[in-house]
């Protein structure tokens, strides 16, 4: 589904992500862990091309898409959770839905199971994005991510700031969107335990390398949990 | 058809000459004299005169029609000679010719609307001279309406009469009007009063019309109140789209206010060259789209240009949309000089709308608070209730996941610059309408366009409607008594302290999304 | 040097561009005239053209730069008083010249400047004159409308109190001024329309150039019209007209020194002489609808009243000049042979009043006999009998 | 466990500063006098006097640029009102100026033109103190001073931040240019103060009354970029970055944000209103229309074309946008707005740190590119990090570093 | 790598396997450093309290995001506080911290100080430092200077145009850069920090200003189990000395430091005790931690 070869990215002068490439596949949950600031945040946003990257390839569906907008690889079936949740903070609940829905047509209705995945948000249906709680908005942002039902998802720590009990449920609604087999799923992840018992696959960056990865069944074996400790 | 069929005698050259040349005074006892005893050839006389359609040399008058001399007393053609000059008439001169011709039309005319207007304009210039000429009028007039107020020109012109009696029963009399113009006639006869009752029987009458005015006097002051508001809400509204959304501080709303002013003007002279005399009316309403879509597409290039490089940075917005604003003006200078240009009211904008007899509302401004409602909606419709006007806020608010979301926000972003440009230029076109046409248009409005908006609350359409409309209220208000200097000083004040009490504007975002 | 230069001083951009780039094209439209005559004296002449942009500071630093680093020998410019009252320091400091063409409050006179706009005396006073008189209405009661500074304050002043010595009263008069750039004339001509009513009332505008327009917009659908309240404006001319739908507005007045519509063989060939130059240089405004203006005559002028004076004197000296001004004369586009008086530095002009045509012209309805010699020092201002008609530190 | 080496402050200026800094007072003390008095007029050297007043008057221009700097780049209040403090330290200077002129006006009274003729017979109450030049000097500061000190007070008190600030300046000094326009106020209406004759007796129109002023400019520019220096580089200045950057932050940290901005914003109108007495007797004018709300948005353009939150850029600001009017306004009178214009977009687009970042752009590519080249020679990731590690700093920071070390600018001083 | 590291690294494998052992908190000197009590303006903390909430309610349009909320705690205690999202934790240090104003009710520091009297510099200075949910710290300042602005001395205008760093504290300075690991980080801008490091940073700035009671709005979002367990060790440090309420939805975490626990709900307490008893309460599993 996505492949990304030899990428390589700048900040000013300073060199971020170094030569990173893996594969994500459809109905799979990819898992990047690492270190702050080793890369994961700007690594993701280079798969959606909100920062450019400086060489390398990004294939996705086929198509290389690393010269694209990020509006384009949204369109093309992207959807993205990023870090710090982003929401739009003056829109209401359900205009940042609408907001998720923004390359579907007009009358698109917002999809009914997000409600369920997530029932404070039709409670707060009308209330500014901005006024929710840390963990409401996060679970606002991946819900507008999920609405237009992308074929890809990328998740930059969904669980921040999250009550346990929506953890869960998060988890099992990406195991449960990766099983249907039609959707792959990169997720990046502080909270190692989520991480591995999500995991179908693992890559661990150090200093914007990626210095290991396997399957995420591998993972204890691999000792990726004193890794990322380093 | 003439009415003093007996005594009617045809016009003579020495009266056309009396009339046409010499001492005005002199022409105006001429004339008040023809009228007494006018014929058709006098009317018609009359009417070339008040036209301007009339050459003198020192022994003959012609009436002139189609670069042609007439002899005003046979009707004969004539050649006019090289050294003809334009009879000149100044106000006195054109009171009287109105006056005449009131006096003709008011037993000549068939239609109602004429005799009143007729009536009308004698009581503006009452002459004790008239009141045989009114009492026939009088006498056959079947119009209530237009008996009365025969009868108050017949009192307004015995108001000067020798005969005390009757000059306090004038007074009584016009009492009963009340208008501004009884009003004034019963001033100028109260200066030169000198019997203590009939000052008293005056005072008494202009007391009552004054009385009766006030409510007037109220309904004026806040008819212009409201409509201030709207001029200041059209000039704000665009900019609550380009900076109140979008976080421009576009020094270039103002200019772009001004294209759109002169994009009426281009539109006004598109009709007067190609189109019929009559169609002329219209080019008011072609210039509604014109100057929106003018406005919008210099809009559309200065976001392609130069703003869109500039989101995040607001400040810099500042510097570099200051600089398209003199650019703006000096290219407007280069292209239609440095003076005003003419923007004229079509003919169903101009004059006003008697509403009492103190309170005229202008049309150009009762369209202007109109329009500037109907841009209200629209703007308020587009903003919050369409996609578009979603992912405009979307966008404004966040490019970078906006983008994420699939919205295509160079896209959204020139659109939401054009529509705010576009809305500044439909209030130039609007403002062509009651003010100066010229390159420095904008630099009027922009401190004021501003002001509004940030008192409304920075993004809040709501506060930009209540903040317009207060501070044209309140202006007016205090310039009722303390004059438009020190009212416009109040009312700066007052934005000062009002900023102190709300310091998020009217409509402040509350709570936490305000600071995200 | 084989050319005489010539400083050019009027903003063209900012406020004042409006009324004063047209007086710009008029300085080197008769540098253009002169120069295709021979020059003065043999030389041509060297427009040097700089924007003061209406910034009153920069024209004394303009001012300097012409007189010090472009060594002009003389400088045509200003529009407003405070600009003037701006350069005047630079101007005695530096021995220059200048020229200044629009009517202004008077209250001043420098050896330094000649005055060729009229002083109140030969504008405001016959326009007041005028409304008295029977033919012009009989005003009696008076409203003073004007822009808030000091041109129309001083004219103000100078009328109370010649109106107070005509035996008006002060309840009759009515004073109101209005912010530059003021744009909404909605409660000023409601309460015209109010004093109105208590007598014969005419209103006497010196609203400057730019709030004019709203003013007579407003004025015209209000439904004010000349017949009832003639409103006589000293700033208003047929440049401000230009940007006026003027059929409302038939009947008002203006007084001026000169006026387009007069009729004669002089002002036919300026007239006709002004529309082939701004054809030709394609003015933007200007080559669709040529307009002339008083200050554009006093421009024309002063700049060849000057020429005059250097031949006389065979030299650019300011001094010298000065000393030839006195007493020169040229046949004026307004009618007359408009004079240089031989002390004060102001021009005879004579007084035209102009009622507004429908087309944007001025209809002359009145004018004085011959011409008036300015009175620069009002002698409705107290103090001011005992002030020397010639300029301080000139030798007489 | 690593022994943590903290930076340490830089001294006021670095060395290349200060040679810099004495080079500027040299030009202003020595050079441009000699320059205007004792070169020929004929030579080539010879600076005019209407390069006097120019550069003069710029120099004003720049203390106001520096006074906004301060206020708006390192506090991020940008006010829009600073035309007012300006015209208020000049108005103070203007009536010492207007009652200098003795009677020599026009009317030969002992008060000033405009009031005979507004047939006033005494001094109104606000000029009680116009005719000492020491009373003169302490107005000039205290009424800028004060005015800012209770409009601030109030302002930030209500915790206006933002636009919302910036509209009420703005509103401040268009109330108070109309409050001057009228001439019952009391200040000359619109023309306001022209025509002076001389100051503490001696005649102004001497070349050199003109020097004296003009030293006395530059030596006030020069201390108060020194003063402003020492100011920023101080904690006070750092706070007042934390303030610009997250308020709700510092007054988490115990800072009570009011007295400091209140300090700098007092501070900055100070120097304004001083900028304004000085500026008056160069020009020979004051009126109103300094109060225009144009002139005080001029102020942070002149500001943020040099470069924000650089001491140097607002200066170099002043001299390049007001030398570029003069000259332009010249040289193409009807197209100088095209280019004046298109300078400021191209600022923006192209110089987002104004022309002091484009400098420091400059020098960093000229030391850059060696660094770069190492970089990408050696091309192995590993390489590069363990040259950073042995640095004690991220990669990132190498680059940093290299820049502000290039630009020599002490630490707390950056854009 | 350094000892200190190495130290680190043994926590976290104690804590996995689920063994903490008390005496942890007192390892090191360093503690010493945050010790130190300045006596005047010292809070009253005679009856055993240093923060007092009673009935505490306040609403956004309408919504009672806090309700009737009570809740003490004392002086060095480490109180933790969880509770689903949107319960009102955020809103009620709001509210402490003077940024909120509350519809109705109490808030006193110690016994003397009603902190509703107060505005946020004040209540800062009377010894209360926050740390946001969403890491705030001055972008354009470097590390270093974020921290010395955070420094505990006198906060007014002259003094701090005066001010230089003496040595004493130039040494805590150092300190707490070593603590929050971004001494090789002191000279960059704070803005181009990642996430997980500035959150570092603004705990860094908390113990700058030496605080009496520190509010840490989940401190640990973000930051990986090493750190997460490096952030345990140092709050257990910080306890005793200062009172701390500590906002997280990490369990782990709080299982680390916590002795009693309060579970908000709604806008008041739904729960209070130990980790355990709250954690088998059947209310807090069915509204915030799920089966
Ligand atoms: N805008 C920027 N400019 C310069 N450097 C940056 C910028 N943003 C991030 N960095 C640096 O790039 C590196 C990688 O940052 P990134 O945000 O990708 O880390 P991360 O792995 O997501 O960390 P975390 O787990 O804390 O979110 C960090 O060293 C960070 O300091
Ligand atoms: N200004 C506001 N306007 C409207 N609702 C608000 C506002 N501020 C907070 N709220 C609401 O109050 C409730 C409490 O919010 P708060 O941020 O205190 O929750 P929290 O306990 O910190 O949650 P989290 O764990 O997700 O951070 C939420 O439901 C939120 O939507
Ligand atoms: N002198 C004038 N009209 O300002
Ligand atoms: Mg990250
Ligand atoms: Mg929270």
């Amino acid at each position: 589904m996505l492949t990304v070869k030899n990428i390589h990215q700048y900040y000013g002068g300073s060199h971020i992500l170094r030569d990173v490439s893996f594969t994500a596949t459809l109905g799979k949950v990819t898992v990047l862990l690492g270190r702050n600031g080793v890369g994961k945040t700007t690594l993701l946003k280079s798969l959606m091309g909100l920062v450019p990257i400086k060489s390398g390839s990004i294939e996705f569906d086929g198509h290389p898409i690393q010269k694209k907008t990020p509006y384009e690889r949204a369109r093309s079936g992207m959807g993205f959770v990023p870090q710090g949740r982003e929401i739009f903070a003056r829109l209401t609940v359900e205009e940042n839905l609408r907001m998720g829905l923004a390359y579907k047509s007009g009358g698109t209705p917002i999809p009914a199971e997000l409600f369920e995945l997530f029932p404070v948000l039709k409670q707060m249906i009308n209330r500014r994005g901005g006024d929710l709680s840390g963990g409401q908005q996060q679970q606002l942002a991946i819900a507008r991510a999920l609405a237009p039902k992308p074929k890809l998802l990328i998740l930059d720590e969904p669980t921040e700031g999250i009550q346990p009990s929506i953890i869960k449920d998060i988890g099992r609604v990406i195991r449960m969107l990766a099983d249907r087999g039609d959707m792959a799923i990169v997720l990046c992840e502080q909270y190692y335990d989520f991480a591995q018992d999500l995991a179908d696959d693992y890559l661990v960056m150090e200093r914007g390398e990626v210095i290991a990865r396997g399957l995420g069944k591998d993972m204890e074996a691999h000792g990726v949990r004193q890794l990322v400790a380093i | 058809m003439l009415l003093m069929a007996g005594s009617a005698h045809a016009l003579t050259a020495d009266e056309a000459k009396a009339i046409a040349s010499g001492e005005t005074e002199d022409r105006v006892a001429a004339l008040n004299k023809a009228v007494t005893t006018a014929d058709e050839k006098t009317a018609a006389f009359i009417q070339a005169m008040s036209d301007d359609a009339v050459k003198f040399t020192a022994d003959k008058v012609f009436v002139m029609k189609d670069d042609k001399g007439y002899d005003p007393v046979t009707g004969a053609e004539s050649k006019v000679p090289e050294d003809a000059e334009d009879v000149v008439n100044n106000n006195m001169m054109r009171g009287a010719f109105d006056a005449a011709q009131s006096v003709l039309k008011l037993v000549g005319s068939k239609d109602e609307k004429v005799r009143l207007e007729a009536a009308n304009a004698l009581l503006k210039n009452p002459d004790e001279s008239r009141i045989p000429m009114v009492e026939k009028a009088l006498a056959v007039e079947t119009n209530e309406g237009i008996k009365a107020k025969l009868e108050l020109v017949r009192a307004a012109s015995l108001l000067n009469s020798a005969d005390k009696g009757k000059r306090i029963a004038a007074a009584g009399a016009l009492a009963q009007s009340k208008s501004p113009d009884t009003k004034l006639l019963l001033n100028e006869r109260l200066t030169e009063e000198t019997e203590a009752d009939v000052k008293a029987a005056l005072q008494r009458a202009i007391a009552g019309i004054d009385a009766s005015l006030v409510w007037g006097d109220r309904i004026n002051a806040i008819f212009s109140g409201i409509s201030l508001g709207s001029v200041l809400l059209l000039a704000a509204l665009g900019l609550a789209i380009t900076y109140g959304l979008m976080g421009v501080i576009n020094m270039a709303h103002g200019e772009l206010m001004m294209i759109g002013a002169y994009a009426t003007y281009v539109m006004q002279g598109i009709f007067q060259k190609y189109m019929p005399e009559s169609m002329f009316g219209f080019y008011l309403v072609a210039a509604i789209p014109a100057s929106f879509i003018a406005s919008a597409l210099v809009g559309a290039i200065l976001e392609r240009g130069v703003i869109r490089f500039l989101y995040g940075r607001p400040l810099e917005t500042l510097l570099a949309t200051w600089g398209i604003s003199l650019m703006l003006q000096q290219l407007v200078r280069s292209f239609f000089g440095a003076q005003n240009v003419g923007v004229e009211n079509p003919g169903w904008m101009s004059g006003g709308f008697t509403m009492l007899s103190n309170v005229t509302l202008p049309w150009n401004r009762i369209c202007i608070i109109i329009f500037a409602g109907l841009v209200l909606l629209a703007m308020g419709w587009l903003i919050g209730k369409t996609r578009l006007g979603l992912f405009v806020r979307g966008v404004t608010q966040n490019r970078p996941i906006a983008s994420c979301m699939g919205v295509n926000t160079a896209r959204i972003d020139t659109y939401a610059f054009a529509l705010g440009s576009g809305i500044a230029g439909l209030a130039g076109c609007a403002l062509s309408q009651i003010g100066n046409v010229g390159p420095d248009l904008g630099q009027n409005y922009i401190v004021d366009s501003f002001m509004v908006v940030v008192m409304g609350g920075v993004g809040q359409l709501a506060g930009t409607v209540y903040a317009a409309m207060g501070l044209g209220i309140l202006n007016k208000f205090i310039e009722g008594w303390a004059g438009a200097v020190l009212a416009k000083i109040a009312v700066l004040i007052f934005i000062i302290i009002f900023i102190q009490k709300r310091p998020q504007g009217i409509f402040a975002v509350k709570g936490r999304s305000a600071e995200a | 040097a084989d050319t005489i230069k010539v400083g050019v001083l009027h903003s063209l951009s900012g406020t004042m561009a409006i009324s004063e780039t047209a007086l710009k094209d008029m300085v080197l439209m008769s540098i253009d005239d002169i120069n295709k005559h021979g020059g003065v004296m043999g030389k041509q002449l060297e427009a040097v053209v700089v924007d003061p942009a209406s910034n009153w500071p920069l024209f004394a630093e303009k001012t300097k730069q012409l007189l010090g680093q472009d060594k002009v020998a003389v400088i045509f410019g200003c529009w407003t008083s405070v600009s003037r009252k701006s350069v005047l320091p630079v101007l005695e400091e530096m021995n220059g010249l200048l020229f200044y063409p629009v009517q202004y409050e008077g209250e001043e006179l420098s050896k330094n400047v000649f005055y060729t706009g009229a002083a109140p005396n030969q504008q405001a006073i016959p326009a007041v004159d005028y409304l008295m008189s029977k033919e012009g209405g009989g005003a009696k009661r008076w409203v003073l409308l004007g822009t808030d500074y000091v041109y129309p304050r001083t004219t103000n002043k100078i009328l109370r109190a010649y109106l107070k010595s005509k035996g008006v009263k002060d309840s009759d008069i009515d004073e109101k001024y209005t912010p530059f750039g003021h744009s909404d004339y909605q409660t000023i001509v409601a309460d015209i329309k109010k004093f109105s009513a208590g007598g014969k009332t005419a209103v006497v505008s010196t609203i400057n150039g730019d709030s004019n327009v709203p003013f007579y917009k407003e004025l015209g659908n209000a439904g004010l019209k000349a017949k009832d309240v003639p409103v006589v404006a000293f700033s208003v001319g047929e440049e401000e007209l230009r940007g006026v739908d003027t059929k409302p507005l038939v009947g008002h007045l203006a007084a001026w020194n000169y006026f387009m519509s007069i009729k004669n063989p002089t002002n036919a060939a300026w007239i006709k002489q002004w529309s082939d130059y701004a054809k030709e240089k394609k003015i933007p405004g200007q080559m669709d609808k040529p307009l002339t203006n008083d200050p554009m005559e006093a421009t024309w002028i002063g700049i060849h009243m000057w020429k005059q004076a250097v031949e006389k004197a065979k030299s650019t000296d300011t001094d010298k000049v000065v000393a030839a001004m006195a007493g020169q004369t040229f046949t004026a586009p307004s009618g007359i042979v408009s004079k240089m008086d031989e002390k004060n530095h102001h021009l005879h002009k004579s007084v035209f009043i102009g009622e507004i045509k429908a087309d944007g012209q001025f209809n002359v309805v009145w004018k004085t006999p011959g011409p008036v010699k300015a009175k620069p020092w009002s002698p409705y201002i107290e103090g001011n009998d005992k002030k020397p008609d010639y300029p301080a530190g000139k030798s007489m | 466990m690593t022994k943590v080496a903290l930076p340490s402050k830089g001294p006021l200026l670095s060395g290349k500063g200060w040679t810099a800094f004495c080079i500027a007072l040299i030009v202003v003390c020595a050079a441009a006098p000699m320059l205007n008095l004792w070169v020929p007029h004929d030579s080539a050297f010879y600076m005019s006097d209407y390069a006097v007043a120019l550069v003069g008057k710029i120099m004003c221009y720049a203390i106001c640029a520096l006074a906004m700097d301060l206020i708006w780049g390192y506090t991020g209040i940008l006010s829009l009102g600073h035309g007012m403090f300006f015209a208020l330290g000049g108005y103070m200077m203007g009536m010492y100026l207007m009652r200098q002129i003795g009677r020599d006006g026009n009317y030969k009274s002992d008060l000033p033109d405009f009031m005979v003729f507004l047939d006033w017979k005494a001094l109104p109450w606000h000029w009680t103190f116009s005719g000492s030049f020491v009373m003169t000097l302490i107005l000039i500061v205290a009424v800028p001073g004060l005015i800012a000190f209770v409009f601030g007070f109030f302002a930030f008190r209500s915790r206006i931040k933002g636009v919302y600030f910036s509209i009420i300046t703005q509103a401040m000094t268009f109330a108070t240019m109309l409050l001057f326009f009228r001439n019952e106020t009391g200040f000359g209406g619109n023309n306001g103060f022209t025509d002076f004759k001389r100051i503490l007796g001696i005649p102004i129109a001497t070349q050199s009354m003109r020097m004296t002023l003009f030293v006395m400019t530059g030596c006030t520019l020069l201390g108060f970029f020194l003063f402003g220096k020492w100011l920023i580089g101080s904690k006070f200045g750092r706070v007042l970055q934390a303030i610009r950057d997250a308020e709700s932050r510092v007054m988490f940290s115990g800072y009570n944000p009011l007295p400091y901005k209140l300090t700098i914003w007092v501070i900055s109108a100070i120097m304004c209103g001083v900028a304004g007495a000085l500026y008056v007797p160069q020009v020979g004018i004051i009126n109103p229309g300094e109060m225009s709300p144009a002139n005080s948005i001029e102020i942070a353009i002149w500001a943020a074309v040099g470069g924000r939150a650089t001491l140097i850029g607002p200066i170099i600001g002043a001299f390049i946008v007001n030398g570029a009017k003069s000259w332009l306004t010249v040289v193409a009178p009807e197209y100088w707005l095209y280019f004046l214009g298109a300078l400021f977009i191209a600022v923006t687009l192209f110089l987002p740190d104004g022309v002091v970042g484009l400098v420091r752009r400059w020098i960093a590519r000229m030391k850059a590119p060696k660094r770069n080249a190492g970089e990408l020679s050696e091309g192995r990731a590993e390489a590069q990090r363990s040259l950073a590690a042995s640095e004690g700093v991220e990669p990132a920071a190498l680059h940093k570093i290299a820049v502000a070390a290039a630009a020599g600018e002490p630490e707390g001083a950056r854009a | 790598m350094t000892p200190d590291l190495m130290e680190e690294g043994a926590l976290r494998v104690a804590r996995h396997e689920g063994i903490v052992r008390e005496g942890m908190t007192e390892s090191g000197g360093r503690a010493a450093g945050f010790g130190r009590h300045v006596t005047e303006g010292e809070v009253d903390v005679a009856h055993g309290r240093i923060l007092y909430l009673e009935d505490v309610s306040v609403s956004f349009d309408g919504f009672k995001a806090i309700n009737k909320l009570s809740l003490d705690i004392s002086p060095g205690e480490l109180r933790c506080v969880i509770g689903p999202n949107g319960a009102g934790k955020t809103t009620m240090m709001d509210i402490i911290t003077g940024k909120t104003r509350p519809d109705s009710g109490t808030v006193f520091f110690g016994s003397t100080i009603n902190l509703l009297r107060h505005r946020e510099a004040e209540i800062a200075q009377l010894g209360i430092g926050r740390k946001f949910q969403k890491p705030t710290v001055f972008e354009q300042l470097t590390v270093f200077e974020n921290l010395e602005l955070a420094l505990k001395t006198n906060k007014g205008v002259k003094h701090s145009m005066l001010f230089k760093l003496d040595s004493v504290q130039s040494d805590r300075l150092a300190e707490v850069l070593e603590t929050i690991h971004l001494a090789e980080s002191v000279s960059r801008m704070a803005g181009n920090l990642s996430h997980g490091q500035k959150q570092w940073l603004e705990i860094g700035m908390l113990l700058m200003q030496d605080p009496k009671l520190l509010l840490l709005d989940e401190p640990v979002a973000g930051m990986t189990d090493e750190e997460t367990a490096r952030t345990a060790e140092l709050f257990l440090r910080l306890k005793g000395k200062h009172s701390l309420m500590v906002v997280e939805h990490d369990m782990s975490f709080i299982k680390t430091i916590s002795e009693i626990v309060t579970v908000l709900c709604d806008g008041s307490v739904l729960a209070q005790g130990t980790l355990d008893e709250v954690q088998s309460d059947e209310r807090v599993i069915e509204v915030y931690l799920g089966r």
